[in-house]
């Protein structure tokens, strides 16, 4: 199916970068928290997901993303969100995950976020 | 709710679709695509497309997981209206033959809850009522009725 | 026409999608997000798609011009099979509660005829036999419906 | 309506290029009609039609093409199509539009098509 999620990961230092592309429900979801889990587990302390290719969640999708950003939080890291459609964005924030992890406009924007020293 | 008065004459009955599609894996996707039709039809803007298309696909996903449907099938329908010398409107109404339920036992969710608890889920009606400017469930013993409304 | 053989279990069923839409200008590409909607979830290439739609839409003009429809709508049916450990197609189906017609009379058209006379019409057939894989029309006082096929 | 055909017209001497943007049916034809005949009145030898930004078209529509390639052909003028989706040239082949009018990849080639002498 045309929709299903690819998930794909670029490493810089200890910011793990994920890009999604396709539709994040629970398929997608899980995609992008065993992409993350791996990510945490080798070691990155901040995680950098780019929406930029994904049109459209669901709820199932985006409690994943919860489940993602807790194991971040107990682990004192940080979640960044960028690329996000205004629905998605607007979204996230109705859930409330606004609150917790940081969205930028872009991934520039978000690498700075998570990373303010001079790289 | 009745149709937009301004219909030209002949199109009586013409500012709806309906569908019917299988409980089945991403065919909620399918009906994305005939809401995303509609709204440009009136020409409504991307972004509130984009929040109808969202809201559908959560009212079809409640009826896929929990609704039970006896015949297998969602019911779909969607209207195109307007207020009386007002705004354009798009509805859709998604209905299900299943189980019911009291939406008004839904204990509204909050992310803090999802964090203590181990259920994160329970975010389909809010995130439904949030994008949308009208919402009606109607629920009971025959199924489920979402009705819902975005003005252009 | 059979349901392909090869859908999961729990899946009985789950590969039609039906819809109704109101005899009216431009819901026929309305109609087309559908045939799109459903051709990408099989995966079949866009040009196909692309012809799919041009071959829907001609049969939804034609009804929607020559059927004089008792119930000022049309009806649609999407279809998603596979042949016998063979290729995937995708089936629509449109009927029209109107006058039919006598499909086998129908002359072919040319360009040198379309020159020729004052009438350039007469190629929505033309362009759907020739556009999908497989077309049945049949057609009668009850109605017309085309069954028309494409393989991914 | 989104799909509402727009047409635009660009003069280069006696070459006249129109560009559809949207569904080309009975008012997108009589659209094109339209802005064919005016450039035919005021001079026009050669009509470009650049069609790069229909993805859809339907056979009324396609017949008042048909209807304009006659009267270009009753003066002695020419027709090249460019810009076609391959479905779109698929069709004006079964029609038989091809062997009355060039089509060409792009609107550059049309243009060489019409004009074969340096500009
Ligand atoms: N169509 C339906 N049929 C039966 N029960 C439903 C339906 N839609 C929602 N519900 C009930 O309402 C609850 C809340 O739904 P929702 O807010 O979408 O969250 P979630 O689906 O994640 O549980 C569901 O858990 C379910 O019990
Ligand atoms: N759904 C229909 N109901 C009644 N008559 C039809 C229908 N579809 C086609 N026809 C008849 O077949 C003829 C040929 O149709 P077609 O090849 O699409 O060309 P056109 O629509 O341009 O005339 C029409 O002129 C009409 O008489």
């Amino acid at each position: 199916m045309s929709e299903a999620c690819k998930v794909s990961a670029e490493r810089r230092g200890d910011v793990a970068i994920l890009r999604t592309d396709g539709y994040i429900n629970n398929q997608g979801g899980e995609e992008i928290a065993r992409e993350a889990y791996a990510q945490l587990e080798s070691g990155a302390r901040a995680l950098v997901l780019n929406l930029e290719k994904t049109r459209i969640v669901n709820s199932i999708g985006i409690s994943i993303l919860i489940e993602v950003l807790e194991k971040v939080m107990d682990r004192k890291g940080m979640l960044a969100f960028c690329g996000l459609t205004p629905t998605i964005d607007k979204t996230f924030r109705i859930m409330g995950l606004a609150q917790y992890a940081e969205i930028y406009p872009t991934q520039e924007d978000a690498l700075r976020g998570v990373n303010p020293q001079p790289a | 709710m009745s149709q937009g008065g301004s219909a030209p004459p002949g199109l009586a009955g013409a500012r709806e679709v309906s569908m019917t599609i299988p409980v089945a894996p991403e065919m909620e996707i399918v009906a994305t695509a005939q809401a995303a039709a509609l709204g440009e039809y009136i020409a409504m803007a991307r972004d509130k497309i984009d929040e109808v298309k969202l809201a559908l696909v959560e009212a079809c996903i409640n009826a896929f997981e929990h609704a039970d449907c006896r015949d297998e099938q969602l019911h779909l329908t969607f209207r195109l209206g307007r207020e009386p010398k007002g705004r354009e409107w798009l509805e859709v109404e998604v209905l299900d033959k299943g189980r019911g339920f009291d939406s008004s036992r839904v204990e509204p969710p909050s992310i803090e809850k999802s964090f203590a608890g181990h259920r994160k889920r329970g975010w389909g009606l809010q995130i439904i009522r949030s994008l949308m400017d009208e919402v009606e469930i109607t629920s009971g013993g025959g199924g489920t009725r979402i009705l819902m409304r975005k003005y252009k």
